[in-house]
C-alpha cells in the first residue's frame, strides 16, 4: 500500500503493467525525456528505454495509426494524447480504425490499444486543452471508455485496460490528478471495466457522475445532508458499455436523479442516461431527470472557467428542484 | 533501380515494346518471369469476370485493377510470407499474389461480412477503403517488427490520390524518423476518380516527397512487371536489413472506371486512355519479351487461359455459393465479449431474421 | 416550379445560390468536371468556372481548413465531403475551429461557411459510406446542423444555410437522393433553420425522425392507421438548434413518442430527444420514449444494410409496445 | 535569399558578432533597421515582463518568444497592413508589429474571453493553440485573396513541431496546387517542447519539405533580423505578385521554457542553451552593428529603455486593469443569434453570476 494521488496511481500502473509484460510501450507526445507534461509517465524511460517510452513527433493521426499497426502486430501500446482536445486530429483513427480492427477482419486481427488523455477543467489552460468529448467516443461502437475518479480506481482501471483485448480510451481528471491521496495497493490489481459504484449510499436522489464531477457530486452531497436531503451518488467509473443495471438500479430505489458532466449539455451522456432511466425506470421515476452540465458553448478561456463548469451549488440547487417538483 | 537523387527517370527493364530496355540486363530465373505473366493473366482475366458479375448485379461494386497488373503482380511476388500487406479497394491481386485466397475478393465486393478474414498466416489487412488510413498502421506494424526483432518487412500500398492526406504524411515521417521496415507503395495511376495527378499536388513527383521524411524515393515503371518486381524486391530488402522505409512511385495507369459507380468519360481525354491501353499495356508488354526469349508461344498461351479461366470461373463461384450468414454476425466481432446491452440489441436482430424468414410471427 | 428530386433540387439550389452571390463557392473531391460522385453540382462548372467549382486535392481537413480561411475571408463556400463517413479526418477544423472562428475571436471573425454531405444507408456501398455521424456536430456547440427529407425542404434549407453567418452541416439523405419527386419553386426561397415540421397529423403517438427516416416514418404511420392507429409524424430538418417547441408540442398532444434514427443507438441523438421530453413533457408520457435506430455496432456491409437500418416493421413494433405499455 | 535548390546554406546578412557576412551589402534605410532594432527590444522587455507577471499569478500561463525576436520582428515588419497573419501562443511579437494592439497578448494569457478582438483592420487572427490548424486557414484566406484579386498575401507561422500535422502538408499542398499568396513561416527553434528537432522529422531540413510540393523553401538564419526581414519581404512579395507560395525555415531558438508550465532542464542541454544564449543573441547583433555603423550608442540605448520600459509598463497595466466580463459573455459570440435554448442557458449563468456577486439570493 503507498498513499498515491491519482497521477502517481497513473504513473504506478504504467510501471506495473511494462515490468509485467514486455508488450506494453507507451508512446506519444513529451512522455519520454520529459515524463509527460504533467509527469504521468516520470521515470519510465530511464527504467524501461526509449523503445517502449516513445517520444513521438508532433502528430496525433500518426500516433494513433501507428499504435494500431503496433497493437494488430501483438504489442501493447499504449497511446498518450497530451489534452484530450486534441484527438480530433486522430478521430478518423480511433473511431473508424481501432474501433473496426476486428470487426473489419471478422477477429482476424485485433486491437489491444490503449488511449490515455487527460481532459477537463482544471489547470487554466489555454483553450482546446480543457474539452470533454465522453460522448464521441461512448457514441463509437467497438470502443470501452474508462474514466476513474480516484487513485485506487485510476489504477486498477487502467491495468484493466492494458489487459482488455479491445481498445479502451482512458480519459484523466486533470483537476483531479494532484487533488488528494489515497491508499492504492502495491503492485497488480484491476477494477473490472463496465462496473459502476455508489460512492455515496443515500435514498432521495441518484446523483450520476463520473470523473472530476464524483468529488463536486460528493460536495454537493455534503451540503445537501447539512439539509437533511438524503443523497446517493453514483460514479459511473466506465462510459461504455454503461452499467444499466447500476444507473437503473438506484434510480428505481431513490426515483429522483441528476446527472453530472463537464462537457456540453445538448447530446451529451447525460442525455444517454436520461434515456436509460426513460427505457428500464419511467415509472419510478418522481420528477424529471436534472442534468448538471457545462453549457452549450465551447468550454471557455480560463477566466470564465467557473462560471462554466458545475459547481456543488449548481448540482445543490438541481436537486431541490428535484426534490419539490 | 536507383534512387530518385541519382536520377529522375523512371527506372525501366522492358520497353514498352517488350524489348529489354538499353543498359539493362534481364537475370531472373525463367521460373520467375513466367510466375509474373501467369499472375498478370489471371489478374486480367480475373478482372474483367469481376466486372461483369457487379453488371449483372452479383456484386455491390467493384473497383477494376485492369492495367495496373504489373506493379500488384511485381509487389505480391516480392513479398515474403512473413511480411505483411496493407492495401486498398483496388490491390486485391497484389494480395491474392500474397496468399489472400482469391475468392475473398468477390465476397468483399458482394458486400459480406466475413469475407476480410484472412486465413491464418496470411497477413493481409482487411482492403481500406478510407484513403491513405492504411498507412500509419502499416509503419506501426513496422515498427513492431523491429521492436520484436523481425527480419521482415510491411508494404503499404495507395494511389497518388492518397499523398494528399495527413495520414500519408503523418505516416512517412513516423517511418523515417523511427527507421521502420516499411515500403510505401504508391500506384500513380494518373488519376483519382475524376481529379489528375497535376491537380493533386504540384510537386514534382510523386517519389520526390520522399525527401521531405528523410527516406529513400524511387520511381519505377508500374506497368513493367520486371522492373516494378526489382524495385519492391529491392525496397523490401532495404527494410528487412535495417536500411529504412522506401517511397516507391508506380507509374501506371487505370484502364477502367474508378469502381463500376464512375463513369471516366465525363472526366478523362479518351486519347489518353487509348494512348495506355494500345501501347504500354503491362501484360502484352512481358508477353512479347517471353516470347522474342523462347519462353512462351501461343500453344502455352491456349493452355495458361484455359487453366486461367477454370481457376476464375471456380473462384467466382465458390464467391457466389457463399451463404450470406445470419444478420446477427454484425454484432460478433465488435467486441471479444459481447457487452450486455449489445446482447439484448443482438437477440433482437437475430429475431428479426427469423421473422423475415418466416420462421417467427409478429 | 419544376418536378425534382432531392438530389436535382440540391443541384438547383446551389445554381441558384451561386448565380445570385458572386462569393458563393463550391469546393470539394470531384464536384467539378466530374459534377460530383452523385452529380449533385451536374453543370455548375461550366455555369460558373473552376475559379468558383473547384476540385480540390483529396484531403478533407485540407478542404475543411482552406474554406475555413475563404469564409473568415469574406466568401461563402459550400465545402463538400465526398461521403459524411470520411469527415472525421475534418473534424479537427470542423469541431473546433470552423464552430469558434466567431467566439474566439469574439465576433471580429466569422465563419459563414456550409458543409454538405450525404450520409446514411442506401446505395450499398462499402464501408464507412454510410455512417451516420449526426450527434457528433450537434453535441458542438457553434454548429448548425440541417438534415433535409424532401426536395422542396433541401432546397430551402440549403438556401437557408448558405445565408446563415454562421457554419451550418448539411445533411443529405443518401437513399433518398432519387427517391422521389416533388413540385420546387423556381429561382430563390428558404425554408427557415431551427423549424421542425409535422409531416402527418396524428394524435396517438408521435414518430420523430429527420432524413431518409422520415419515408420510412410515414410508411409506418400508414401500416399503422389501417390498423387504426392515428401516427403524428415530426420531421425536425433541422438538428441543431433543435426544435424544442415542436417536439415538446407533440408529445404533450399525443403522450406517446418513438424517435429514429440510422445511426448506432447508445449516445445518439434520439437519447436528446428523450432528455428533452423528459425535461419538458416527462407528466404528460404515458409510455417510455422508444427508440428505433441503428444498433451498436458499425453501420455494416451492404450484405446486412436490410437487417440494421429501421425500417417501417421495426417502428410499427415500436409504436405498438409503446401504444399497450 | 536564395531557394533551396540554388544553396543549402541558411541565408545570413550579419555574422553573430554583428559584422556584415561575406559578400552581402547592407542597404537597408537606417530608419528600417532602427526600427527593427527598437522592436526587438521592446519584444525582449516585454517578454521578460510577461514571464514575472504570470510568476507572479497575474497570467495563467504564458508562452516566452526570447530568442526569436529577431524573425518574428523580421516577419512583422515586412507584412504590408492589408496583409493578414495567423500564429501561435508564440507569435504574439510579430502579430503586434503587424498591428495588434500589445495589451491583447497579455490579456489573452489572462484568460480574458475578449482578448482576441482585433480592432477594425487589424488581419490578425486569434493565435492558435491547436498545433497546425491555423495552416491550411492561412491558404484559404490567401486563396480568397487571389480570387477576389487582392494584392496581399497571408504568412502562417508555426513550429518545426508543426510540420509534423497533417495539417501542414494538406495546406502546402493545397497551396502548391492553388498557387494562393501564401508564406508559410516555420521557426525552427530547435525544440517542440522536449521533443528536439531530431526526432521530429528525419528530413535534412524543413526547408526541403518544399519539395514535397512543388512550392520554393528557403532557409534563413531566424537570429538575423536583417535577414529575416529580407527573406520574408521578398517570399511576401513573390506571393503578391502571384509567383506562389514559399516555405521559410528561420533558423532560431527558445532560450526559455515552452511555456511557464515547462521545465526544460528535464530535457535540454546545458551547453546547447548557453551556446545560442550567448553567442547568438539576435538583439545584442543587430546593436553591435549599429554601433559599428555609428548608428547606435549608449545614450540612445538608455532612453530606448526608457521609453520601452514605460510603454511596456503602460501596456500591462491597461491589461490587467482590463475588467473581467460578466460570465455570460461565454455566450454572446457563439452564433450571430443565441438560438433560444442558448437563451435560458445564459440567463441561468447570467443569474449565478449575479449571485455569487452578492446581487441575488438562492
Ligand atoms: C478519406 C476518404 N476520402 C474520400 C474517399 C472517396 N474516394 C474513394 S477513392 C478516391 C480516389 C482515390 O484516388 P487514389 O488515391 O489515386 O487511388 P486510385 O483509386 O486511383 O487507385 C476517393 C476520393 C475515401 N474513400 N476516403
Ligand atoms: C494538435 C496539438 N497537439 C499537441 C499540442 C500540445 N503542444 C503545445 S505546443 C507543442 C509543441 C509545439 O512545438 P513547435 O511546433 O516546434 O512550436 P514551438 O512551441 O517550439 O514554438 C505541443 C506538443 C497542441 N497544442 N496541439
Ligand atoms: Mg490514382
Ligand atoms: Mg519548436
Amino acid at each position: 500500500m503507498a498513499s498515491l494521488n491519482l497521477l502517481e496511481a497513473i504513473n504506478d500502473a504504467l510501471g506495473v503493467a511494462m515490468a509485467g509484460d514486455d508488450r506494453v510501450l507507451l508512446m506519444g507526445e513529451d512522455v519520454g525525456r520529459n515524463g509527460g507534461v504533467f509527469r504521468a509517465s516520470n521515470g519510465l524511460l530511464d527504467r524501461f528505454g526509449a523503445d517502449r517510452v516513445i517520444d513521438t513527433p508532433l502528430a496525433e493521426a500518426g500516433i494513433m495509426g501507428t499504435a494500431i499497426g503496433l497493437a494488430t502486430y501483438g504489442l501493447r501500446p499504449i497511446a498518450e494524447i497530451q489534452f484530450l482536445g486534441f484527438s480530433y486530429q486522430a478521430f478518423a483513427q480511433l473511431l473508424l480504425q481501432a474501433s473496426r480492427m476486428r470487426w473489419r477482419s471478422a477477429g482476424r486481427f485485433t486491437c489491444p490499444l490503449v488511449v490515455r488523455a487527460p481532459f477537463g477543467i482544471g489547470v487554466k489552460a489555454p483553450e482546446s486543452h480543457s474539452d470533454a468529448l465522453e460522448a464521441h467516443f461512448v457514441h463509437t461502437p467497438g470502443l470501452k471508455v474508462v474514466a476513474p475518479a480516484t487513485p485506487y480506481d485510476a489504477k486498477g482501471l487502467l491495468l484493466a485496460a492494458i489487459e482488455d483485448p479491445d481498445p479502451v480510451v482512458y480519459l484523466e481528471p486533470l483537476r483531479g490528478y494532484r487533488l488528494g491521496r489515497a491508499q492504492v495497493p502495491d503492485g497488480s490489481y484491476t477494477v473490472p471495466l463496465g462496473k459502476a459504484t455508489v460512492v455515496r449510499q443515500g435514498t432521495q436522489v441518484t446523483v450520476i457522475a463520473w470523473s472530476a464531477m464524483v468529488g463536486t457530486s460528493l460536495a454537493a452531497a455534503d451540503i445537501l445532508e447539512a439539509d437533511g436531503v438524503s443523497v446517493e451518488v453514483l460514479d459511473l467509473r466506465t462510459l461504455s458499455p454503461l452499467d444499466v443495471d447500476a444507473i437503473v438500479g438506484s434510480v428505481q430505489k431513490t426515483g429522483r436523479a441528476v446527472v453530472v458532466h463537464e462537457a456540453a449539455r445538448t447530446a451529451g451522456l447525460g442525455a444517454e442516461i436520461i434515456a436509460i432511466i426513460n427505457d428500464h425506470a419511467l415509472l419510478w421515476l418522481e420528477a424529471p431527470v436534472a442534468r448538471v452540465t457545462g453549457y452549450d458553448v465551447p468550454i471557455p478561456q480560463p477566466m470564465l472557467e467557473d462560471a462554466y463548469i458545475p459547481t456543488p451549488e449548481r448540482i445543490v440547487r438541481a436537486v431541490r428542484a428535484t426534490l419539490s417538483f | 533501380m536507383t534512387t530518385l537523387l541519382e536520377s529522375k527517370l523512371p527506372v525501366r527493364v522492358l520497353d514498352v515494346d517488350g524489348t529489354p530496355a538499353v543498359n539493362v540486363e534481364i537475370d531472373e530465373p525463367p521460373e520467375l518471369l513466367l510466375d509474373m505473366y501467369r499472375w498478370m493473366v489471371f489478374g486480367r482475366t480475373f478482372d474483367n469476370r469481376l466486372m461483369s458479375l457487379q453488371r449483372q448485379g452479383r456484386l455491390s461494386t467493384y473497383a477494376p485493377v485492369a492495367g495496373q497488373e504489373a506493379i500488384q503482380v511485381g509487389c505480391g511476388l516480392a513479398l515474403n510470407d512473413d511480411d505483411w500487406a496493407l492495401g486498398t479497394y483496388r490491390d486485391g491481386l497484389a494480395c491474392i499474389v500474397h496468399g489472400m485466397p482469391a475468392e475473398q475478393l468477390p465476397l468483399y465486393f458482394r458486400g459480406h461480412p466475413l469475407a476480410c478474414r484472412m486465413p491464418p498466416g496470411v497477413n493481409v489487412l482487411p482492403e481500406q477503403i478510407c484513403i491513405a488510413e492504411q498507412i500509419p498502421q502499416a509503419v506501426g506494424i513496422a515498427w513492431g517488427m523491429r521492436l520484436r526483432g523481425a527480419k521482415s518487412a510491411v508494404v503499404a500500398m495507395f494511389g497518388e490520390g492518397a499523398t494528399s492526406e495527413g495520414a500519408f504524411h503523418e505516416a512517412a515521417n513516423f517511418a523515417g524518423v523511427f527507421n521502420t521496415p516499411v515500403v510505401f507503395l504508391c500506384q500513380n495511376n494518373g488519376w483519382a476518380i475524376s481529379t489528375p495527378r497535376s491537380r493533386q499536388t504540384a510537386s514534382e513527383s510523386i517519389a520526390i516527397k520522399a525527401a521531405a521524411y528523410g527516406i529513400a524515393g524511387i520511381q519505377v515503371d508500374g506497368n513493367d512487371v520486371i522492373a516494378s518486381y526489382r524495385a519492391m524486391h529491392h525496397a523490401l530488402e532495404r527494410a528487412r536489413s535495417g536500411e529504412g522505409p522506401t517511397l516507391v512511385e508506380a507509374l501506371t495507369y487505370r484502364l477502367g472506371p474508378h469502381t463500376t459507380s464512375d463513369d471516366p468519360t465525363r472526366y478523362r481525354p479518351n486519347e489518353e486512355l487509348a494512348a495506355w491501353r494500345d501501347t504500354r499495356d503491362p501484360v502484352g508488354r512481358l508477353r512479347a519479351y517471353l516470347e522474342r526469349a523462347g519462353l512462351w508461344d501461343d500453344a502455352r498461351q491456349a493452355s495458361l487461359e484455359e487453366d486461367v479461366n477454370n481457376r476464375v470461373a471456380q473462384t467466382v463461384r465458390t464467391a457466389i455459393d457463399e451463404p450470406e450468414p445470419p444478420p446477427e454476425v454484425m454484432f460478433d466481432y465488435t467486441y471479444a465479449v459481447l457487452p450486455p446491452a449489445l446482447e439484448a440489441q443482438r437477440r433482437e436482430v437475430q429475431e428479426d431474421g427469423r421473422r423475415k424468414a418466416g420462421k417467427l410471427h409478429g
